[in-house]
């Protein structure tokens, strides 16, 4: 991905596309799953795009992500196609797993995403190993990780921003304070002032900044990232966000005042980056344009994902192991 | 008698036990608004206050990891760990401390607590929400395993977890949270840690059981019976201790002993039972498990590692062949 | 051929290894001055240096965690856990990680990694340094389980392991550190995962064991010998995947099962395979392993634990007769 | 136990006799490890009793205490009976645990010592638990946790100082930093300025004292546990002390300069309280007596240890459960 330069229209335009795909991609995962298309638990990224976009425009594709059970946004913006990701969600042949994973267990490895994950916190054990692997293979990539505010009060977390420390570890991690866990306040079970005063606890540089501001998550993140790479050692970004839908696409969220939610939509990422596109040369039309270009594209992906065949039975049995593999059909007798 | 979901007759159970002994109290994740998962927990945080039932964060190890000292101290904690998979993150809690604190300390102290994680498939939660590893736990001197089959003991057995000294790991189906059935309120009894059930009575093979999947064996039973096939069937209900004397009686005088379960085969609760029959009786002895392969996501892969109503026929079959 | 002992066996088998592929590290506590608790990583951190063999904090879950992303990311790591007790730790990282990483992504991903966490009762170490949990691992899709027995085969399934592109849990055992035998050095061929070893033959009965419970059984063997039993003794050395073809052929021929193991009987490896052989042979069966207690701290109680080649003997002519 | 009164001789006196029993005990457990009476592991806490005694001082029978694999002072502080502790050791009937346990499981419940734990930190989560049963009990009881600067590093613990601090719970942690686990210097592989920076980064207050003089201490324990009783919620202590053996005795401890263990010689915790006890009335010959007095003690205890039986090995299958317990016996058939 290109180099952060200042924000030519072209490179925010950009940005703004993804940050309109992934909206589309989580809107059309909710739609189906009331439609019963999709199965499972599916956690919608709506309200928090401006982080995975602006983190994701400022790395390579040989650089490694490690993401959550919230992973459909943080797949989409390192570059994991939203094709492939919508049949996976379907649970159809040709999804990112073959119909294997499902919408926690997102990956594409060609683009250095290795996956979103169930369990909660394990990416950053995950992502200190891989940071490890890349200084064996004498490689300049890094590593990011997004976690939650709910996460951090995982002992692994806080084990991994020690050893990612002591060893001086390229890992980037990024906790989306959304201030909420499930239908937690993560205020009512987190001591102190929170995961940057512990991050510092570790001497592990943290940043807090508004997470539904992209420019600002860009620029932190051009910073942060080059800083890494040239062998700083971990560095921690909050971003402070907001979740527009409830835990997942079945949460009704009924913990909540809506009028919360009502004032959140006024600071919610899409909107800011669209005024600054009008402020710089985008037309509406443009931007609708846009806007209903990327929802037909969606719309395509949810149409191949309807149409496309289910995966053999037979697949149930296969990237098992290589020694002792489970005879495949034994089971299906 | 009262109709009630397999998750209304949990919650009416803890509910029972917290208003008898001001000592139980549960801890888990998202337990007061969600009011658990399944709507378990519902309401009995307003009921007994948020020190009774305790809302924590993400930290599984120390949820069980409390539990065991608040057990050590006197209390009765039920740890909610929501999924057996999330329970893995605190397996050292419970197989290091829980199970072995009163034998380490020579009997000083007793570790009264419920390590309460649902198994099963639920559809279309794939690997790690998924697994069923309660053949670990009965591996584990100083555990009790449990594993309810229905909301009538689903409700007795959580009450006699609930007042048992001893830890115990008690395993509810998510695929059963809405499984509707009578209750009869009126009766406080527990349903007896370590008796089977035998839930339909045949003479020509025992077929043992447990959890979601004995519903899928008394379909197969059904079909058996259609063939001329009477199959007795045993809800093993406690697998730590597990009916020896229930299972070996029937399976003498049938002569032939199938066991299902959900898990997976290899390594599954299934050798144990099968291995003690074959030792003891000598008779034929079969298994069905499920394939050695993570729980996939997909329908037709979920589906294809199930363990289906006529594979149990015709696997019964064969062995009376 | 020179005689070396079952650490400095394994320690000459990651040597080798770690000349032979840049990308084979290992990373645990305590590895570079102390050598790893038997000497079993002696040197190899000034050979090597400190980030092939990392010295880490104590945080199994993140020793865990991190091989797997080294091996997601293109290295084999091995996880040292020093005990398998402390492995419980990180059980989550194994399990839900570890496991199925490749088939959740759809074979995208291979996780290369040696977990490596000795097992077994070294002699007054108790509870929490003494489990044998073996069958666990064995109920895990996406695991290989192996437990070495000998300095030779400790270090040709080490070798093996490590160039094994699945997790494989290496269980060495702790009372067999110092177990000295011939080792051919010159020999760089693995010991085939999966393969087992008939130690001895004979036609009574099959004698199935591993791990240090092996070296027992063989004097077992030994004491029916004089009374004119003729026992075939199988090592297992991998009980995932076991070698079912050698067990089946030699059970078939001499009619007799017998299983012994160190860990707990209850719900421990043998269950599965007296089971299979039950299912498939109708033979008599059986099985010893440890009573389902902790494993205590004196001397007289922890000999009660153990299965002395007595009792196994003993065993054995019951099945006989 | 006493007030923490001003340091009259009597009191001072009995809390030396407490270190030199402590002294003794270690002693007498590493000789009869090389004599092989004792087996398996003996982490000795010489060099550290200061830091047992001047916390236990501070305590009732009826707090509870939670240790490491390194308890024997902290068991012999908080009362346990040193000879039911040695036969323990010994592996004999009548030990704490009639011989099931050994010295990495010491427990005295009728004194609160809730036990010696094999696991590192495990014994954090479990002392956050029983500060919640004391609050359900109604009782103003705190918890004592003992943990070492090695095991700092594992998550549970962090996760336990988040959870004692939102739930306001009656834990006084006490890291006791010899700066060393196992042959490993904790600074190389610890990030940050340490425990303490840690602590207040989840708003534990935290204090780092000098724990090899007693006095410091004893006072610092007794303004925290007063504190704490009254509601401070949890706090933390940080005792500087030094290993002055191997990590257990059969630890020749190659891995450190001879010099930094003479130095430490200079620092240790017994001379000072001699030395104040010299300057507050007691006489050499009085501080001799003493001296020769605990040693015969042990030593009778170690008499009786040798003398006493072995457990019955029946014994090896009781108190392991109610529900589902083993047929003694079937085993030793
Ligand atoms: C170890 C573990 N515990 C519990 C869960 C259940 N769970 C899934 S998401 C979630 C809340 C996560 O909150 P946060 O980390 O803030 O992420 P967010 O959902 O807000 O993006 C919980 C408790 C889990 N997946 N893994
Ligand atoms: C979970 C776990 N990991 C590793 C060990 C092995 N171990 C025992 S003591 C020890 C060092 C502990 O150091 P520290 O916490 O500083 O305590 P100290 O021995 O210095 O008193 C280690 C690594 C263990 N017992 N438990
Ligand atoms: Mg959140
Ligand atoms: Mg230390």
């Amino acid at each position: 991905m290109s180099d952060n330069l200042a924000n030519e229209p072209a490179r925010v335009a950009a940005m703004y596309r993804t940050m309109l795909v992934i909206r589309a991609f989580e809107e059309a995962a909710g739609e189906n799953f009331f439609a019963g298309n999709v199965r499972g638990s599916v956690h919608q990224y709506i309200g928090e795009e401006g982080i995975a976009v602006g983190i994701c425009e400022n790395l390579r594709d040989d650089d490694y992500l490690t993401s959550n059970h919230r992973g459909h946004g943080h797949s989409i913006a390192k570059g994991a196609h939203p094709r492939a990701m919508m049949l996976e969600l379907f649970g159809k042949a040709g999804g990112t797993s073959n119909g294997k994973g499902g919408s926690m267990h997102i990956a594409d490895f060609s683009v250095g995403m290795l996956g979103a994950n169930g369990v909660i916190a394990d990416g950053c054990t995950i992502s200190v190993g891989a940071a490890q692997a890349l200084r064996l293979r004498g490689k300049d990539s890094i590593v990011v990780n997004f976690i939650g505010d709910g996460g951090i009060n995982r002992g692994p977390f806080m084990e991994a921003l020690n050893w990612a420390k002591i060893y001086n570890l390229p890992v980037l991690f990024v906790c989306e304070n959304n201030q909420i866990a499930a239908s937690t306040t993560t205020r009512l079970v987190t001591a102190g002032e929170g995961i940057a005063a512990r991050a510092l606890s570790f001497d592990v540089p943290a940043v807090t900044i508004d997470g539904n501001d992209l420019f600002e998550v860009d620029r932190t993140a051009a910073r942060v990232v080059s800083e890494i790479r040239n062998g700083s050692g971990p560095q921690l970004i909050q971003a402070m966000t907001y979740r527009l839908r409830g835990h997942f696409a079945h949460d009704k969220a009924g913990y909540r005042d809506p009028a919360e939610v009502d004032e959140a939509l006024k600071h919610e990422p899409m909107g800011r980056v669209e005024a600054w596109l009008r402020d710089n040369g985008m037309s509406d039309a443009d931007i609708s344009q846009l806007q209903s270009e990327v929802k037909a594209e969606i719309d395509s992906y949810v149409e191949d994902a309807m149409n496309a065949p289910w995966p053999d039975a037979s697949l149930a049995f296969t990237d098992v192991q290589d020694v002792g593999a489970p005879q495949a059909g034994e089971a299906v007798q | 008698m009262s109709e009630m979901t397999y998750a209304e007759a949990a919650r009416l159970a803890l509910r029972e036990e917290m208003q008898r002994d001001p000592l139980v109290w549960a801890l888990g994740e998202d337990l007061g608004y969600e009011g658990g998962m399944a709507g378990q927990y519902r309401g009995l945080q307003e009921e007994f206050g948020d020190d009774r039932i305790v809302d924590t964060p993400i930290s599984e190890s120390t949820i069980m990891g409390a539990a065991v000292g608040a057990a050590l101290a006197g209390t009765r904690p039920i740890a909610e760990m929501r999924f057996s998979d999330f329970a893995m993150c605190a397996v050292d809690e419970l197989v290091n401390q829980a199970a072995k604190a009163r034998y380490m300390f020579g009997g000083q102290g007793r570790v009264p607590m419920v390590a309460r994680m649902p198994i099963g498939i639920r559809g279309g939660i794939a690997a790690q929400h998924s697994q069923s590893p309660e053949a670990w736990y009965t591996h584990v001197p100083g555990l009790v395993v449990v594993t309810p089959s229905t909301p009538a003991n689903n409700r007795g057995l959580l009450k006699a977890s609930i007042r048992c000294d001893d830890p115990v790991v008690y395993m509810e189906h998510k695929g059963l949270w809405g499984m509707k059935g009578e209750v009869d309120e009126a009766d406080q009894s527990e349903t007896p840690l370590g008796e089977g059930d035998t839930v339909r009575s045949g003479g020509d093979l025992t077929i043992v059981s447990w959890s979601a999947q004995l519903g899928v064996t008394v379909e197969a039973a059904e079909l058996l019976a259609g063939d001329g096939i009477s199959a007795e069937v045993i809800d093993l209900r406690t697998l730590w201790p597990w009916d020896r004397d229930l299972v070996m009686a029937s399976a003498a005088r049938t002569g032939k002993l199938l066991v299902v379960h959900e898990a997976v085969r290899v390594g599954g609760f299934g050798g144990e039972i099968a291995a003690e029959v074959a030792e003891e009786l000598g008779i034929p002895v079969a298994r069905l498990g499920g394939e050695r392969i993570p729980i996939p996501f997909s329908i037709p892969l979920e589906e294809a590692y199930k363990i289906k109503a006529d594979r149990i026929a015709s696997r019964a079959r064969d062995l009376l062949a």
